[in-house]
């Protein structure tokens, strides 16, 4: 007990470096040296956390440490499990990853000036999720979830454009309800029970569900934390802000918001849930059963909405409203292995996503910074890694076997049989219908990034819908003469170049448009050279994790059951 | 009337919250949402500050008190939480004033309906040319 | 496989082939076969542009018209419900509730031994419950340069940078340079000294009186946001620009980190700080109270003037 | 139990909620963040009353300092201070009595 080990001190190092990191960047001022600070704190705090995994893992421990002088009750403190250092070492990863992943895009959209507020917001968001992980007092718990509210709106809107302002206000608006709520919760909470910190808050909670003293404000109390973390983490209805929050902000900041942020508050959620209101009393007072109603809800209608996009980074920012669905769908099947399945469901997201929305912004960088699909046709013969690992995400979100999204679905499938019969026929009938849905929506795109444009019957069927019509192009351009064929697309031509096709629709346009596919075929070598070593290493690195968590689940496993049990 | 003079401060809470609640959603123009959000926040803070109070004890400020004794001061822990949530809220309301400013100056409207509408308009225009 | 989800997908080929050829939404099909034949491309995608921002704008209003009164009903319900459920609770005013128990007698009885402050809520805050507080401290580091992201000006040029605004704003500053306000100067001149003085009182006396860096640091702003008002921008300017903006704000929460590090670690390892308390109730006690007053007094009082010169001006 | 103390919290209180009410419903925005100036004194005397001098400080420093310091400039910003008469003549009066002082 009072011989410490020092590996015990890692959660408080890691928060602390990331706080400190971020506070003295502004002494620079310059976004390569705020990138290099960002990277080493990210490593190290990965590292750290790392290590304490395996501590943890092995010795099959959880333990507190407390920030200041004095015990629990009356300071704080953090508390840190396997499932913790699990948690935190794949945030640390993810969030490397990722950065390293979206870097061009980075310098590219934020304005030079602000590069180095962009990576300030980059540690200042590691450092609240990371106590959001660590902490085991309520209030702190809120503390940090402003600062993460302020430095997700900050990353989405820090690049610089209309579009991104408006999603931000509306992503702002939203979280500053949920937060309201949850703070709201909160006070109640305190006002029946006088506690703040989660471990003693439970027993006074226990003895008032028996005794059933309060009943109906506890049900209030949990209702509104729930439903406020709910609204940050775009539970179902209220996922509104996160297409637009999502599909606007530059690749990095999507995969981070969608594969981190949101599992930020989930997890917060997990440790009300089973340090506070234990997940019996969740059950009894059928918090977990609106919980249940929402994710089925979601996985189902996220999809659906997800169909409707033409916009790749939207439609997967509607994919992310359906996984959310899936986590909360087994967090309210209240069995063991349904909140295990939802634990393992956030990594095996958490990997994904970023992947995908990386992958998807490669692949936009190589047509022309469009994210519409019909200027992606064909994409990923020009970035060969991002094509593939769009593929392989896509692969993953349907629930392929050998891929990180299969062992999840099946623990659903067994928590379902464990829980009651109720839920087991709900289960299996809307993880049915949401994996075609996935097929659906993920394969079109699949095939079409990988299509090739002079595949023969293309022009046939495909382009008498294309609003802007280059099957019209070929047919009539003739008769519209230049005019309309200087306005058609610059990365249809870049295309052309690409694939020397560029003839066919050259040959009858005006000289001026010559030169313009000339600088389109400029820009389209341009972009081909673009695909950076950092972009590489970090599909590969995505892919290759995905897979290991595909096929070796079980230890994983292993290591959230101990979590759970010792949360 | 026991339920509304033992709990007159939380009732009051309530409608507040209520009334930024309402203001926050209903409201199209921006600068009565963040209105509504600040008045959301100081019903929380109220609802949570009542609880400190104890009628016939005084604020925990000892002076020259060097033996306190529990039974004459009132609780502080409400207070020093509340302190905290007062400058979250300040910073949050900053924020979301500096993000109206740059709508106005994109768009030259506050009604978040008229934004919406412009900026698809605007990336619509991007779209056709 | 192919054949079998066209099957599943609305039971139709086109629509599947459609969306696999990434084609805008069949449902707007008919509408453009029609408009084709009679215009040429460019005029049909503006046409169609001008359909889906109708669309959306129909969109947006049958969502207010549905939302609206659900909006209402729902936050009426969930008030009534709340008021209800707060009346359950213990009464107001009485000793006797579950939040009057062991945590905050201890605060009350053994915080001057602790911390040595006789304000009890100053010493909760900064030495029991000190990591909330540097969250808190770093919410307000978060917000400043959120909004410095914002509405910073770049000198390379970026959206921020809009002539016409540079224009009055650089008018406004000559018009006041000419005709400063009487009232306002004169004002500014006796009472801002006062003001900033009040709140460097209110910051040191932050562990023996109510107050401490939260309140003086908002009232030190206020202050330099008056000479700011009243002597225009130059004057304050010559002695705070961004650079010490920047070194007072980080290097204060760099501070107090270090000195909450040192507390925290000390304290989780169980070892003496080996700060003496000192006399309670005199200026220089109650161990890092003090100097951590201060230091959040200045990363308050620097937040708020900076919100003020970044939304009058977009610089420091 | 109810005294001349509780008398006046429920006109503070009552007050307050009026003063929400009217902040929301308002139509000129400087009406809005004027009534919200006058919310947050009221909040910070109700600070006083229930034995809270830290907060009614800082409530009253920065609420009604320089939250509404920050809502004046950004109306200025866009314009509601100056134009606002130009726009809506209904709130006329109210713009010139504010823009006066």
């Amino acid at each position: 007990m009072h011989e410490m080990p020092f590996v015990y001190n890692f959660p408080f190092f890691s928060i602390l470096l990331t706080l400190v990191g971020g506070m003295a960047m502004p002494f620079f001022r310059n976004g390569k040296v705020a990138q290099k600070i960002n990277i080493g704190v990210i490593i190290a705090t990965g590292v750290m956390n790392f290590i304490l995994l395996i501590q943890l893992a092995t010795t099959g421990e959880s333990f507190t440490y407390m920030m200041g002088h004095f015990p629990a009750p009356w300071g704080n403190e953090i508390k840190a499990g396997p499932l913790e250092a699990l948690m935190a070492t794949m945030f640390c990863f993810v969030m490397g990853f990722s950065l390293l992943g979206g870097l061009i895009n980075i310098y590219e959209d934020v304005p030079k000036k602000k590069q180095y507020l962009y990576f300030l917001m980059m540690n200042l968001l590691l450092c609240s999720m990371l106590a959001l992980i660590y902490t085991n007092d309520t209030f702190t718990g809120y503390v940090f979830i402003e600062i993460n509210t302020l430095a997700a709106c900050a990353i989405v809107m820090s690049k610089d454009s209309g579009e991104t302002i408006v999603a931000t206000i509306r992503y702002l608006i939203m979280s500053l309800l949920g937060s309201g709520l949850f703070l709201m919760g909160l006070a109640m909470l305190y006002n029946m029970t006088g506690h703040l910190l989660m471990e003693s808050l439970q027993p006074v909670i226990v003895q008032m569900a028996d005794t059933g003293k309060y009943f109906l404000p506890l049900t209030a109390v949990m209702a509104i934390t729930t439903l406020g973390l709910s609204v940050k983490s775009a539970l179902y209805p209220f996922h509104s802000w996160l297409p637009n929050a999502h599909g606007s902000a530059t690749s990095s900041s999507s995969a981070i918001l969608s594969g981190l942020v949101l599992k930020g508050y989930i997890i917060l959620l997990i440790k009300m849930m089973y340090r506070v209101y234990t997940p019996e009393l969740m059950a009894k007072l059928h918090i977990t059963d609106a919980m249940f109603v929402l994710g089925i809800l979601g996985m189902i209608l996220g999809s659906v909405k997800a169909l409707r996009e033409r916009h790749i980074k939207r439609m997967t920012a509607y994919s992310s409203v359906a996984q959310i669905g899936y986590i909360f769908m087994g967090l309210g099947l209240n069995s063991e292995i349904g909140a295990m399945a939802a634990v393992f469901h956030i990594m095996s997201h958490a990997v994904t996503k970023p992947m995908l929305f990386l992958a998807a912004g490669g692949l936009a960088n190589v047509s022309g910074h469009s994210y519409e699909f019909k200027d992606l046709r064909g994409a990923a013969h020009r970035n060969k890694f991002a094509g593939v690992a769009f593929v392989i995400g896509a692969l993953s979100m349907i629930g392929i076997p050998l891929f990180a999204g299969f062992p999840p679905k099946l623990f659903f499938y067994t928590g379902a049989i464990q829980s009651d019969m109720f839920r087991l026929p709900v289960v299996l009938i809307a993880l049915a219908i949401s994996t075609a849905l996935n097929a659906l929506y993920y394969l079109p795109v699949c095939i079409n990034i990988w299509r090739t444009k002079d595949e023969p019957g293309h022009h046939g069927h495909g382009d008498e819908h294309d609003s802007h019509g280059h099957g019209d192009e070929h047919a009539d351009h003739g008769a519209h003469g230049g005019a309309e064929v200087l306005t058609s697309h610059v990365h249809d031509e870049e295309e052309g170049a690409v694939h020397g096709g560029a003839a066919a629709v050259a040959d009858t346009a005006a000289a001026a448009f010559t030169q313009n596919k000339s600088e389109a075929a400029e820009h389209g070598e341009h972009h081909n050279t673009r695909t950076t070593f950092g972009f590489r290493a970090s599909m590969v690195v995505f892919i290759a994790t995905n897979f290991a968590l595909g096929i070796a689940y079980g230890p994983m496993m292993e290591v959230i059951k101990k979590g759970l049990e010792l949360l | 009337m026991g339920w509304f003079t033992n709990h007159y401060y939380e009732i009051a809470a309530m409608i507040l919250f209520g009334v930024g609640f309402m203001g926050l959603l209903l409201n199209k123009n921006l600068i009565k949402k963040i209105v509504g959000l600040n008045i959301m926040d100081t019903a929380v803070y109220l609802l949570l500050a009542q609880r400190g109070m104890i009628f016939g004890r005084v604020a925990p400020i000892l002076g020259d008190n060097l033996n306190p004794s529990a039974q004459q001061y009132i609780n502080p822990i409400p207070a020093g939480l509340v302190l905290t949530g007062i400058v979250v809220s300040v910073s949050v309301s900053a924020f979301s004033l500096a993000l109206t400013h740059r709508l106005y100056k994109k768009y030259h409207t506050l009604n978040l309906d008229e934004i919406l509408l412009k900026s698809k308009q605007e990336k619509l225009k991007a779209e056709t040319h | 496989m192919k054949d079998h989800e066209n099957t599943e997908y609305k039971g139709s080929t086109n629509p599947f082939v459609a969306w696999v050829n990434a084609d805008p939404a069949p449902e707007r099909k008919p509408k453009k076969e029609k408009k084709q034949k009679t215009a040429g491309a460019e005029k049909k995608a503006v046409a169609s542009s001008k359909d889906e921002y109708a669309a959306y704008e129909n969109r947006i209003r049958k969502f207010n018209s549905f939302y609206k009164p659900m909006a209402i009903i729902l936050c009426c319900a969930f008030i009534a419900l709340m008021i209800f459920v707060v009346t359950q609770t213990a009464p107001f005013g009485i000793a006797d509730v579950p939040s009057n128990n062991e945590v905050s007698y201890k605060y009350i009885e053994d915080g001057l031994k602790d911390t040595g402050a006789t304000n009890v809520v100053a010493g909760m805050i900064l030495d029991y419950r000190a990591f909330d507080t540097l969250g808190e401290s770093s919410v307000l580091f978060t917000a400043v340069m959120s909004v410095m992201i914002l509405l910073r000006k770049d000198r390379d040029g970026s959206l921020v940078n809009d002539p016409a605004e540079e224009k009055v704003i650089k008018e406004e500053e000559k018009i006041s340079r000419i005709h400063r306000d009487v009232v306002l100067k004169t004002m500014a001149g006796i009472v801002s000294p006062f003001v900033i003085l009040f709140g460097i009182y209110v910051v040191l006396n932050g562990h023996i009186s109510p107050g401490g860096g939260f309140s003086g640091g908002a009232i030190i702003g206020a202050g330099l946001i008056l000479i700011s008002q009243g002597f225009g921008s130059e004057r304050t300017k010559k002695f705070f620009n961004f650079k010490v903006f920047t070194i007072i704000t980080s290097g204060s929460l760099l501070s107090y980190a270090a000195l909450k590090c040192y507390s925290f670690y000390t304290g989780a390892h169980h070892i003496e700080t080996g700060i003496p308390h000192g006399i309670p109730g005199a200026i220089l006690s109650s161990g890092f109270i003090l100097p951590l007053n201060i230091f959040v007094g200045l990363i308050v009082a620097c937040t708020m003037f900076g919100f003020y010169s970044l939304f009058t001006k977009g610089e420091i | 139990m109810i005294d001349g103390q509780t008398i006046l919290v429920w006109i503070l209180l009552g007050f307050l909620i009026t003063c929400a009410i009217a902040a929301i419903v308002s139509k000129n925005l400087l009406t809005t963040v004027l009534i919200f100036m006058s919310y947050s004194l009221v909040m910070s005397i109700i600070w006083v009353v229930i034995e809270s001098p830290d907060l009614a400080g800082t409530e009253a420093a920065v609420g009604a300092g320089v939250t509404t310091i920050l809502f004046f400039i950004t109306l200025k910003k866009v314009g509601e201070l100056h134009t606002g008469k130009k726009k809506k003549k209904k709130d006329q009066e109210e713009g010139n009595e504010h823009e006066g002082s």
